[in-house]
């Protein structure tokens, strides 16, 4: 196990590395020009090359990289090309965190509403409670945002007049309601539909006969044999989704004035702003690598026959 | 040029000298409305209306524009023009101070010209604004410390000198670029303009990037301190109308979806609509006329004859836009509204279309992408979409289109790679040269259809040193007139009315085309 | 023989197969003794484990008891509450499966699983379950019962879960103990040795075998009666002699001409 | 000894258990197959019994070259198979074919029985396409099955069935040597003893050598001529069928042999059984020394310093015991 | 349950793969029989959008605009006055090419073959794939895609716009064919992960049965049992997933859109209209101009959804 977690943490670093790297050459050989689109139409070349050699992006790609490297390393991840004078670290940190709050929120939505409705789906397997639950779960995930957001904010909002519209006050604010369950829906309808196939499939197996042929009551079978059985694969997705958490939900953050990452992020990509590019790209591999090693090790957990060595 | 959807550029700065006579009646409290992320708070890094609205609010230089578009005093209380009309002298308010309390000097002014000059400084804008003076494009070189031009008298007087008489030099200073920065405020840290020192009628009193901004009188401000308390900008976005019909906001615009219903007077909503004033801007289809089948002439005038630009601005639009059948907008410096462009004329297009070269089978037309920039949702509008099935139906040309992420237009834009496209030009200071110089002269680098008139360029050339306004203008009426026949631009539109919804409550909220300080005049009643 | 404690009579089940209807068992009658061990034989597909979960009512999800009594001291167990039959599963009627491997909860501790039918079915605490339950793992001859005790499935081996199988069936000493192919993913010395063991333990606490299997050694070592299996019917029953020395159905001559003996040589199989 | 059509000499198998954090570097290895020597004679069935665990398995996989050996020399007539690679590699394995154990597996679902038992000719282009039909019916009759069913898919099968395709499916290329691994385990009885007639004929008829490979003692009693005995991946006892069943001299196949119980209640309740006393599993993590001392009733301390060797106890009989 | 041999010997089972026997569950399937309907009828509608639709997409009469749905426009006209019907319906045509599209583009059989290969030669060449792999799930793909298609689409499409003029054929580029290539194209450099590592997971457990013991032992090339042995086997779980993923194609369309990067206007597709269309003002106002485009895309993801679960039972049948 402890050589399996530093086995990991030792490939982590050179996977940001190259996926550093791969944003870099990405960055530098894609079309467009940063510089360019912070003059606007102040094309004088001389100028763009003023502030190109400021910036250092007269640099060969791969010193540029080094560079970045280095200063990444004492915690320097540069000024935002767009934001002129802002840190990267400012810019982004604050929204990270909000955006992950609210991803978290939507994440809880869905696994608490999620695996029950599974494992009503599941008890009455073939039934049409079974059908229409699943039914129901997939019509919601089959609704884009572009509908459910206007369809909320007039429920809540111009009809009930219960909720604020817009803005972000933390988890335990009014506000997160809306967007929580905008972005939690789609996860609703996946954690049920996967929870149900795997209670199905536990519910077949042979260790639950046994259970039930102790004479254990089916309520006892259901909650200690069946669900942490069956929970195994749904912890999976839901340990992977942790990874997704940080990158924000660009068309719900800006439906709702949400300060999240997320636009901020389209921005900055349709910007060309590097600087916040790569070190978005970096946080975000870098989720997803500390999302997998949390599932590795929570597999430990839950299921004692996984060892890695 | 630049599309609506990505920020334009300041124009000019407006002193509005109404609610001056009276003495300011209470009606302090907040001002709650929705704003943009500011790219940056630093008066000389910004290029963009988002940056800019908050800009003139906090800081200010030494003159600004009022609503007559005339250069009127902010920090300098007069000025006076040497006889050469190079030497500008200035003499400073005595009331004039920092939101610290600290007196504005001469050597402040001279102070933040240089470092506006400083190559380390990366000022985008510097050259464009700031050139002009002398010794600002040697600092820039790094070929000097100072910028000689620039000369300290005494405490209160200050002189610059620039390098040839131009009359748009104190338009110019109105720019963020020339604003005065307090040195010790600048010189504390690198993100200074999260705590700004500035001169403005208010001052920055929080600023959360992506959430909001909240700015807060200035008491002392110079030409009369503000009636609100504090404004709130929220950054992050979200539903505006929503959000004001909800009492989140109290200032909103309108989009063309509930713009019918706003206006309909049954609704309550209809009572706080408001105009607002045409900006400068003018949106085109330009089309490269080295490339075929642009490089003919008439198949050039047939597209513009081609479209009824009325039918689609009252219908379509809903009135928002008014067409343009000129290059300057209505009420610009040197607009003349005798020159009629290419009217609705579809028999004259299909005939036109005929004689060119190509001949009136649009098959044998060679094929016309129309490049449209601009990445999130659809930049192609309703209005394109409309004019598009007019040529098909006029003209039996279809053109197909394609959408281009903006950094990539804009390279292929400069390099000319565009077959046509679909752009707008946002006037960037008062003078037509802005429009027809920068955009038409065979030799600007702006120029990106390729248009080249001799004509044209010797009436722009003489136009540049003619010193008389009047004779000045008439020229540019000359070129413009000639550009206009020669249709190397699909004219489009000016802005319209702008719609915007007001809370009752909020009194004095001027509507201007163009970025002021206006925050200052408004206030509350309950 | 000490009186019957569980009789079938007339056991029909039948299973529902894309529109197919498939009659696992068609008619099974037999009966148990007290302290007695009864073998169910047959081929695979002969119905034996559909009989031994239909007394369970287990039968899965698509297949259904028709018709029959099963009469558990008198009372007929295919008509009583789910709830009574619950007491009477683990309490009275216990059951060892074939898969050592599966038969186990792989997240559960093998102690926490013996441990769980004394505190449901006896009321048992804590305290108490974890004492007879190391008891227990020390009868079916686990070594270091204490540590096993906290031992996941995946620790023991293929024998050693079994014997955990066995522990838990008899945990609650139920009077029958329904062995389903108990040995058959075994080695044979492992098979042996869990077999005396569990006839042994069987015999010490007075419970009743129901010994299904396809094993005809097995089955002439350990049982008493013997009942053969053909098609979801009862074809042969008797005592083990009368069934192995004198067999009446043809069926059951056969299978015994077909088993391979370590006492005959090769070329001496039979394959009519 | 021109009659052994196999000789395997000193056999290795060793599977490698990857660990380290940095590199990933060989630690301990699994000894799966550990100094395995013994002829298989041309015409003869060779038995080689064992339980789980054993490396019987593997053993044949060596065989078969499905997997290369670590060490030692797999000879069919004379050439070594281990040092054979490609073309030439794909040529022997004419001449030695398998047959699985799980007649559910060992049949790929989505080819039909003529798909299956013509694909050995279409690999090694042993007859023109236009005969595989009659070939593929010509299979089927000599495993008797109706050469009509060639077009059904193995799920239409019973399990004898399919045991007598993957029969056919080895014996399509014209083997000498027939690698049986576990060929009836996994059957009923009556089919069992049909599949085994079916082998036997086939034996006689086809002069085809088999290495009989199961864990049932009483199947591997009634099939073979010679029989090895495997034990944690070293053979324990070989000799001919009747050394090995009549004079067992390893108290492994002492052991094993006690444990079979015999389908007669009357010789069985007189049977004495040997006493195992640890489960088989358990004691698995012991270095050197008789890897079955653990379980046996005569180990001494010899058994405990060296790995006792092959020794010929009388004509055709070896042991590796130090008690014996 | 084992399976009953009895029964199975009536059974005039003749020669009938598991793909017919898959075919009849499946037939047997209401639910996914209804959603096979729905999809069939639905891209019917698409491929023969000219013959169904009523109107022309762009089609346009300034004075019918925004007139609410009725018997002459069953799904009301928008601003242009164009038939939100027949709109719709040219839509529905482009979904069909966004989704053929992207199986044109590669995804899918980059990642089973990546998966065929890192699951079925192993060591060495497994490790690499499988790190590579982790390098671009880890990658936000977003980025590439702005960055590769967007700056690449214009140069393809500019280019075989190019083509089509030499070769005198038109409306390759106009149906938006070319644009939803160049972005899959660039999201299957990313996305061949997911579908690799399942194929590898399946190939891994298939190369140790039995069967293709058997086939190595009768000495078929690697080829021979990759395509063969494995292949076939794999396929169900594949079917699967490429029935559900046609629904996620189908609904990525909408933020494709989004993100300007699909087919050009006037063309229609229903991502185009619903994101004009997805405004809160709209809803309130001329609901029926996002509404129809939504439900119709609802549609789509649903019925590929469920036609993903019926063929699960189908294909991957398990005795319950």
């Amino acid at each position: 196990m402890g050589a399996y977690i530093l086995r990991r943490l030792i490939w982590t670093p050179i996977l940001l590395l190259i996926v550093g790297l791969v944003t870099f050459l990405l960055n530098f050989y894609g079309p467009g020009d940063p510089v360019q689109i912070i003059m606007q139409q102040y094309q004088d070349p001389a100028v763009v090359e003023r502030v190109r050699e400021q910036r250092g992006l007269d640099k060969p790609v791969l010193v540029q990289y080094g560079i970045y490297i280095g200063n990444a390393l004492r915690g320097n991840l540069g000024e935002s090309f767009k934001y002129r004078g802002q840190t990267v670290a400012s810019l982004i940190g604050k929204r990270v965190w909000v955006s992950s709050q609210l991803g978290l929120a939507a994440l809880i939505l869905s696994i608490v509403l999620g695996i029950p409705l599974g494992m009503l789906a599941a008890r009455w397997q073939g039934r049409w409670q079974d059908t229409s639950i699943i039914s129901g779960a997939l019509l919601f995930y089959s609704m884009p945002v572009f509908i459910t957001a206007p369809f909320l904010l007039m429920l809540f909002v111009l009809w009930l007049g219960i909720l604020p519209s817009h803005g972000w006050g933390g988890l335990f604010d009014l506000r997160v309601v809306m967007p929580a369950l905008i972005l939690g829906l789609p996860g609703i309808a996946f954690i049920a539909r996967m929870s149900r196939n795997s209670i199905v499939e536990v519910l077949s197996q042979d260790y639950v006969r046994t259970a039930r042929a102790k004479g254990l009551h089916e309520l006892r079978v259901y909650w200690h044999h069946v669900l942490r059985n069956a929970m195994i694969p749904v912890f999976t997705v839901i340990g992977l989704s942790l990874a997704t958490l940080v990158s924000g939900a660009i068309v719900t953050e800006t439906y709702f004035g949400i300060p999240g990452i997320g636009r901020l992020a389209l921005d900055a990509f349709f910007a060309r702003d590097y600087p916040i590019i790569t070190a978005l790209s970096l946080m975000i591999a870098a989720a997803y690598v500390l999302a997998n090693l949390i599932v590795d090790i929570g597999y430990r957990f839950i299921d004692p026959r996984i060892r890695y060595d | 040029m630049k599309a609506k959807t990505v920020l334009t550029i300041l124009m000019a700065l407006m002193l509005l000298l109404v609610g001056c006579a009276k003495q300011p009646p209470a009606g302090g409290g907040e001002l709650v409305r929705l704003g943009d992320e500011p790219s940056t708070l630093d008066p000389h890094l910004t290029s963009d209306v988002d940056s800019a609205v908050i800009v003139v609010e906090v800081f200010g230089g030494l003159v600004t524009l009022d609503t007559n578009l005339k250069v009127v005093p902010d920090l300098a209380e007069k000025w006076s023009i040497s006889s050469d009309r190079k030497t500008y002298t200035f003499t400073l308010r005595r009331d004039a101070k920092f939101h610290n309390g600290k007196a504005v000097t001469a050597n402040d002014v001279k102070w933040s010209l240089e470092r506006a000059a400083d190559p380390k400084t990366l000022s985008t804008t510097v050259d464009t604004y700031l050139g002009d003076i002398v010794g600002v494009r040697a600092k820039l070189a790094g070929e000097s410390q100072e910028v000689s031009g620039v000369r300290v008298i005494d405490d209160r007087t200050i002189e610059i000198t620039i390098d040839a008489p131009k009359t748009y030099f104190l338009a110019k200073l109105t720019y963020p670029t020339a604003f005065v920065l307090d040195r010790d405020n600048v010189e504390a840290s690198t993100e200074w303009f999260k705590q700004p020192n500035g001169t403005g009628p208010f001052k920055l009193k929080e600023y959360l990037p992506g959430e909001l901004i909240i700015l807060e009188r200035f008491p002392d401000y110079h030409l009369g301190p503000a009636r609100l308390d504090t404004v709130k900008f929220f950054l992050g976005g979200g539903t505006p109308m929503v959000m004001y019909e909800n009492d989140e906001i109290q200032i909103t615009g309108v989009g063309l979806a509930d713009l019918d219903r706003v206006r309909d007077p049954s609704s309550p909503l209809s009572k706080e609509l408001h105009t607002a004033t045409p900006g400068f801007q003018t949106s085109y289809l330009g089309m490269n006329v080295s490339r075929p089948p642009f490089d003919d002439i008439k198949v050039r005038q047939a597209l513009s004859y081609a479209i009824n630009k009325d039918v689609v601005a009252s219908t379509v639009l809903a009135g928002r836009v008014k067409p343009a059948y000129t290059i300057l907008p209505p009420g610009f410096p040197g607009y003349s509204a005798d020159l009629t462009g290419l009217r609705y004329d579809p028999e004259k297009a299909r005939k036109l279309l005929a004689e060119s070269k190509y001949g009136a089978d649009p098959a044998r037309l060679p094929r016309i992408t129309l490049t449209v920039p601009g990445a999130l949702g659809t930049a192609v509008g309703l209005d394109l979409e409309a004019i598009l099935a007019m040529w098909r139906d006029n003209l039996g040309i279809q053109v197909d289109v394609q959408q281009v992420e903006f950094a990539t237009f804009l390279r292929d834009l400069d390099a000319r790679r565009l077959q046509m496209y679909a752009i707008a030009w946002v006037a960037d200071y008062p003078d037509p040269q802005n429009f027809l110089d920068l955009l038409f002269h065979s030799q600007s680098i702006n120029n990106q259809t390729g248009y080249s008139n001799p004509e044209v360029d010797r009436l722009l050339e003489a136009a540049r040193t003619e010193p008389d306004e009047t004779a000045r203008f008439q020229l540019y009426r000359q070129a413009e007139q000639i550009i206009l026949e020669d249709a190397p631009w699909v004219l489009l539109w000016h802005p319209g009315e702008g719609y915007v919804l007001i809370k009752p409550e909020v009194k004095n909220y001027l509507l201007l085309p163009i970025v002021v300080p206006r925050y200052r005049f408004v206030y509350l009643e309950k | 023989m000490a009186g019957v404690l569980l009789q079938v009579n007339d056991l029909k089940t039948h299973f529902y197969i894309a529109e197919a209807t498939i009659k696992a068992v068609d008619g099974v009658s037999f009966d148990i003794g007290r302290a007695e061990t009864v073998a169910l034989v047959g081929e695979s597909g002969s119905g034996k484990s559909v009989t031994a979960l239909s007394i369970m009512r287990l039968v899965p999800y698509s297949g259904k008891v028709v018709g029959g009594q099963v009469l558990f001291n008198g009372e007929d167990l295919l008509h009583i509450s789910e709830k009574m039959m619950r007491t009477i599963r683990g309490r009275h009627i216990g059951m060892v499966f074939q898969e050592p491997m599966t038969s186990l909860n792989p997240v559960m501790r093998i102690g926490t699983q013996i441990a769980e039918t004394l505190k449901v079915r006896l009321g048992m605490d804590e305290k108490a379950a974890r004492q007879r339950v190391i008891e227990l793992l020390r009868m079916v001859g686990i070594r270091d019962a204490e540590q096993r005790y906290r031992d996941y499935p995946h620790q023991f081996s293929g024998g050693m879960r079994q014997r955990g199988m066995v522990a838990m069936a008899l945990s609650c000493s139920p009077e029958i103990l329904i062995a389903d192919e108990p040995t058959t993913a075994l080695d044979v010395t492992t098979q042996a040795q869990i077999l005396d063991m569990m006839t042994a333990l069987a015999r010490q606490m007075g419970t009743s075998v129901l010994l299904i299997t396809h094993n005809l050694g097995i089955v002439a070592r350990y049982a008493d009666r013997i009942n053969i299996m053909y098609g979801g019917k009862l074809v042969e029953s008797g005592t083990s002699e009368e069934v192995f020395h004198h067999p009446k159905h043809p069926y059951t001559l056969k299978l015994l001409q077909c088993v391979p003996r370590i006492d005959r040589k090769r070329g001496q199989l039979s394959t009519t | 000894m021109d009659n052994n059509l196999i000789e395997i000499k000193n056999l290795k198998m060793y599977f490698p258990v990857v660990s380290g954090a940095l590199l990933p570097r060989k630690g301990s290895e699994i000894k799966a197959v550990d100094d395995v020597s013994f002829n298989i004679r041309r015409g003869e069935t060779f038995g080689l019994v064992g339980e789980s665990g054993s490396g019987k398995t593997t053993l044949g996989m060596c065989l078969l070259q499905l997997y290369r050996p670590t060490a030692g020399e797999v000879l069919f007539q004379q050439t070594d198979l281990c040092k054979l690679r490609g073309k030439e590699l794909r040529q022997v394995r004419r001449h030695i074919q398998a047959i699985f154990q799980d007649p559910y597996g060992s049949l790929n679902p989505r080819m039909n029985a003529a798909d299956i038992i013509s694909e050995p000719l279409n690999i090694h282009h042993l007859t023109p396409r236009r005969e595989y039909s009659k070939r593929v019916e010509e299979m089927l009759s000599l495993v008797g099955l109706d050469p009509a069913m060639a077009h059904r898919y193995p799920h239409e099968f019973s399990a004898g069935e399919r045991q007598r395709i993957g029969i056919a499916r080895a014996l399509t290329v014209g083997p000498e040597f027939i690698v049986c691994d576990e060929p009836v385990s996994s059957l009923d009885v009556c089919v069992q003893a049909q599949i085994i007639h079916l082998l036997e004929d086939l034996q006689s008829r086809l002069n085809l050598t088999y290495l009989f490979i199961a864990h049932d003692l009483a199947v591997v009693g009634s099939t073979s001529n010679h029989v090895a005995v495997m034990y944690r991946g070293r053979l324990v006892e070989l000799g001919t069928r009747d050394h090995i069943f009549d004079n067992p001299l390893h108290p492994y196949t002492r052991a094993l042999l006690s444990a079979v119980p015999v389908p007669d209640p009357t010789i069985e309740k007189e049977r004495q059984r040997m006493a195992v006393t640890v489960d088989v599993a358990e004691a698995f993590s012991q270095p050197g020394g008789c890897s079955f001392r653990s379980h046996c009733a005569e180990a001494a301390d010899t058994c405990r310093e060296a790995t006792p060797v092959m020794e010929m106890k009388e004509p055709e009989h070896w042991i590796a015991c130090w008690r014996s | 349950m084992r399976s009953f041999e009895e029964e199975k010997k009536k059974r005039p089972a003749r020669g009938r793969s598991l793909w017919i026997y898959a075919g009849q569950r499946f037939m047997r399937n209401k639910k996914g029989m209804v959603c096979l309907a729905i999809i069939l009828l639905l891209y019917g509608a698409g491929i023969f959008a000219p013959l169904v639709a009523p109107y022309g997409y762009d089609q346009q009469n300034l004075g019918q605009a925004l007139k609410a749905p009725g018997w002459e426009h069953p799904f009301g006209t928008d601003r242009l006055g164009r038939d939100v019907f027949s709109r719709v319906i040219f839509g529905i045509r482009t979904t069909v090419i966004v989704t053929v599209a992207a199986m044109a583009a590669g995804g899918l059989v980059l990642g089973i073959a990546m998966g065929l290969i890192s699951g079925y030669f192993g060591r060495f060449i497994d490790s690499v794939i499988m790190r590579v792999g982790e390098v671009f799930l880890a990658f936000p793909d977003i980025l590439l895609v702005i960055l590769i298609a967007a700056t690449l689409k214009p140069r393809v499409t500019e280019w075989v716009r190019g083509l089509e003029g030499t070769v005198g054929i038109e409306g390759i580029v106009r149906s938006g064919f070319v644009d939803y290539m160049v972005v899959f194209g660039a999201l299957a450099i990313v996305s061949w992960v997911g579908m690799a590592r399942v194929v590898r997971g399946q190939v891994l457990s298939l190369k140790e049965s039995q069967y293709v013991m058997a086939a190595r032992a009768l000495g078929a090339s690697h080829w021979r049992i990759i395509f063969r042995h494995i292949f076939p086997n794999i396929l169900p779980p594949i079917i699967v997933l490429v029935s559900v993923g046609m629904g996620s194609i189908a609904g990525s369309e909408v933020i494709l859109s989004w993100l300007g990067l699909g087919v050009q206007p006037p063309v229609p597709s229903l991502g185009v209209m619903i994101w004009d269309n997805g405004d809160i003002s709209i809803l309130r106002t001329t609901p029926y101009l996002l509404l129809f485009p939504v439900g119709t895309v609802a549609i789509i993801i649903f019925a590929f959804n469920l036609l993903g679960d019926a063929l699960n039972d189908a294909l991957n049948p398990k005795i319950r």
